[in-house]
């Protein structure tokens, strides 16, 4: 027996320019403040942008963008609605926003489901708001969109970056392309980061300020679009 | 088996249902070609019937996709009635439809594994359950004319 | 055909009298630091202590507790070995601190392994530091650990306690005792967590105040008993 | 099937094997008692090779560990080749012993999983394999005489 959607996916990508996985081996990085913010900007620039967001036992991006309850219309496949001019994919849509406790294998399945089954627009840039660690969704992100890129998102402590050293040396060693790496919440100056990235021969992309004003814009995108944050995370458009 | 379409209306390929006889339709032509088969004559497909897909639909959206290789091809569908095993407690059970409400189901519909968060083991309770049976669109075989 | 290993597990529990899983449905609160410093406050009473770290594709506490390369001894099954007064097991044991890409059921096979094997000494307390999520890890210590209890811990964003708020209504449905929630990294007096939490009828246990010397900390377990940081979390103490 | 041990030192019974026969024995003994086994007269055992489990050392610890229903009981043991499977590319290849180091040997002694760490695919370098066979140890059926 064969799984018929494995199949589709590349064809459902191929409208698609560029597909950028905001990753980080840790949780709570700023990975989907990061995703939302990178978007938003891209946006800006006159492209066209969707965003997925695959964190399925714990999806941020719709309270992120205060876009509550959207549903992806049908259309030989299903289409992703639109969001402040984002082409927004979430399970969300599907699981209203209740628990989702997924094993592994059900978040593979889920994923696949979707990947299958989205017919994206034409799109310059898709961003992928991935889970943390190294399980499943990373798994298959890696084996089944054939022009996925990383862009790797740390902190200043040595306890995320720990973590994101072995998100690196797994992707290195796979040979998947790797935008660089953004740090984020930083406070105090420091090269720690930078000098570890460096070692490992990958880009620093930006330093993104730990700023308490991020709390606030969570649910209004204009908020994020005028803020401090999104001015460091928008630094990162000169590399993608 | 093919069977004269109860509604042919203009509704029917935009259901999502399409995408999913895509992925049988491109699988089963890559197979084919592979192996050097000029004419399928046969593809067994296998629907769960956790998902609720449109059998009408589905085999609609098989004819319109048709490929060179696929002129005679008859599609066989068989359904799968959905099974569950719950790994907190060992308890069995299969799907009841009117279990759900419609939101429920649509959610079901479109990824199958919405089941852990609408469903409950029920005798247990836990959500922690295996569909044993019965979920998603599987391609079973194909039987075709082998050039070689 | 029956894996007899499930059968043996809750065999291994036998002599431990409380077990306590840290847990949270997002990345990056502090789990693994509250872990530690709890494990080390709990240690510091006099009390027989355990410390399991489950985050297998994220491992922290071996970094926290500065414990370099242990080695469990072999005795019937494994013996965890004693670090800082914690009978101590982390799959880095195993690993060697390498990237471990495992899927979920891969990371349930290992969890179910290394519980069937390992033999705790006996016990007071048994602090397990979870992965993030509602994934295979918790799934299983829910279905595993028959007197398993749950500490929650968020932070005071919205971002943190949609993903908790997700655990806790998860953990309530099974009926799984839960010790309470403590609220890590708080810069600002708010009573929203304590107020969201008193909403679900559930025990606030601590406000954890966010502090800059809980990195210089991290590697020090002197450092942490002695920090604001482990004055705030031993308030949990007195819940447990 | 029971073998004199050819080794019964003192060193034996302290390995780590002995928790897989204490799971594999609590196991039996209890699915004995909920279906009126009064005498088990063979268990059969699946041993994974990936762990490389030392047979001898199991075998005496399920020897040590009979209980009243397993007075007479054959254990028979059988071991299992490691394959694996490639999710990546699809690639299917067999456990090669002496591939590793004697440290990596020993964390997959512990737990299986640790593959994962230290086995790329052979044939695209990827860690994303599934172990098809021989992982673990199993119980695959008991025979015994029944009191109804
Ligand atoms: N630069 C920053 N300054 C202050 N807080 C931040 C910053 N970036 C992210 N945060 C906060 O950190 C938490 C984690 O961010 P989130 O994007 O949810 O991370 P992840 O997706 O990696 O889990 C959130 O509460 C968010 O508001
Ligand atoms: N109270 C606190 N004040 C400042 N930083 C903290 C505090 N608690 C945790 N941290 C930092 O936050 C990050 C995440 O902590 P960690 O324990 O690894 O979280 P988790 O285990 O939930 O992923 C680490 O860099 C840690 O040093
Ligand atoms: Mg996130
Ligand atoms: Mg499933
Ligand atoms: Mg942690
Ligand atoms: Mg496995
Ligand atoms: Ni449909
Ligand atoms: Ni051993
Ligand atoms: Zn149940
Ligand atoms: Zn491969």
């Amino acid at each position: 027996m064969t799984d018929p959607r494995l199949n589709i996916i590349p064809e459902r990508f191929k409208g698609v320019k560029n597909i950028i996985a905001v990753s980080s081996g840790k949780g709570g990085v700023g990975k989907s403040m990061v995703s939302v913010s990178l978007a938003l900007a891209i946006r800006d620039k006159g492209f066209t942008v969707g965003l997925l967001d695959l964190d399925f036992t714990s999806p941020s991006t719709h309270i992120i963008l205060g876009a509550p309850s959207l549903f992806p219309s049908e259309d030989k496949g299903i289409v992703p609605p639109i969001t402040n001019g984002l082409h927004y994919m979430s399970i969300v849509h599907y699981s209203a926003d209740k628990p989702a406790p997924l094993r592994g294998s059900d978040q593979s399945d889920a994923i696949i489901e979707l990947l299958a089954i989205t017919r994206w627009e034409k799109l310059d840039y898709l961003i992928i708001d991935m889970p943390p660690g190294l399980g499943d969704a990373t798994l298959d992100m890696i084996r089944l969109i054939p022009r996925i890129t990383f862009l790797v998102v740390s902190t200043p402590s040595r306890l995320a970056f720990e973590s994101v050293k072995k998100l690196l040396l797994l992707l290195i060693e796979l040979k998947i392309p790797i935008k660089g790496v953004a740090e984020n919440m930083v406070m105090e100056e420091s090269n720690y980061i930078k000098t570890e990235i460096q070692k490992l021969d990958l880009r620093y992309l930006t330093k993104i300020a730990f700023n308490k004003e991020v709390e606030d814009s969570i649910g209004d995108p204009d908020k994020i679009v005028s803020s401090k944050f999104h001015k460091d995370v928008s630094k990162i458009l000169d590399f993608i | 088996m093919i069977v004269i379409l109860k509604n042919e209306s203009m509704t029917f390929p935009a259901m999502h249902e399409w995408a999913l006889a895509e992925g049988i339709i491109s699988t089963a032509d890559k197979f084919a070609k592979e192996n050097n088969i000029t004419s399928i004559t046969e593809i067994h497909i296998m629907i769960g019937e956790l998902q609720q897909v449109e059998h009408d639909i589905v085999e609609f959206a098989l004819e319109q996709l048709r490929t060179p290789l696929m002129k005679n091809t008859k599609f066989i569908i068989k359904a799968i009635p959905a099974k569950f095993k719950c790994r907190n407690c060992g308890h069995e059970w299969t799907f009841i439809t009117g279990d759900f409400t419609e939101d429920v189901s649509e959610a079901i519909h479109f990824v199958p594994e919405m089941a852990h968060v609408f469903i409950k083991c029920p005798n247990c309770g836990s959500p922690d359950f295996e569909v044993s049976e019965g979920r998603g669109v599987w391609l079973q075989s194909i039987k075709g004319i082998k050039d070689d």
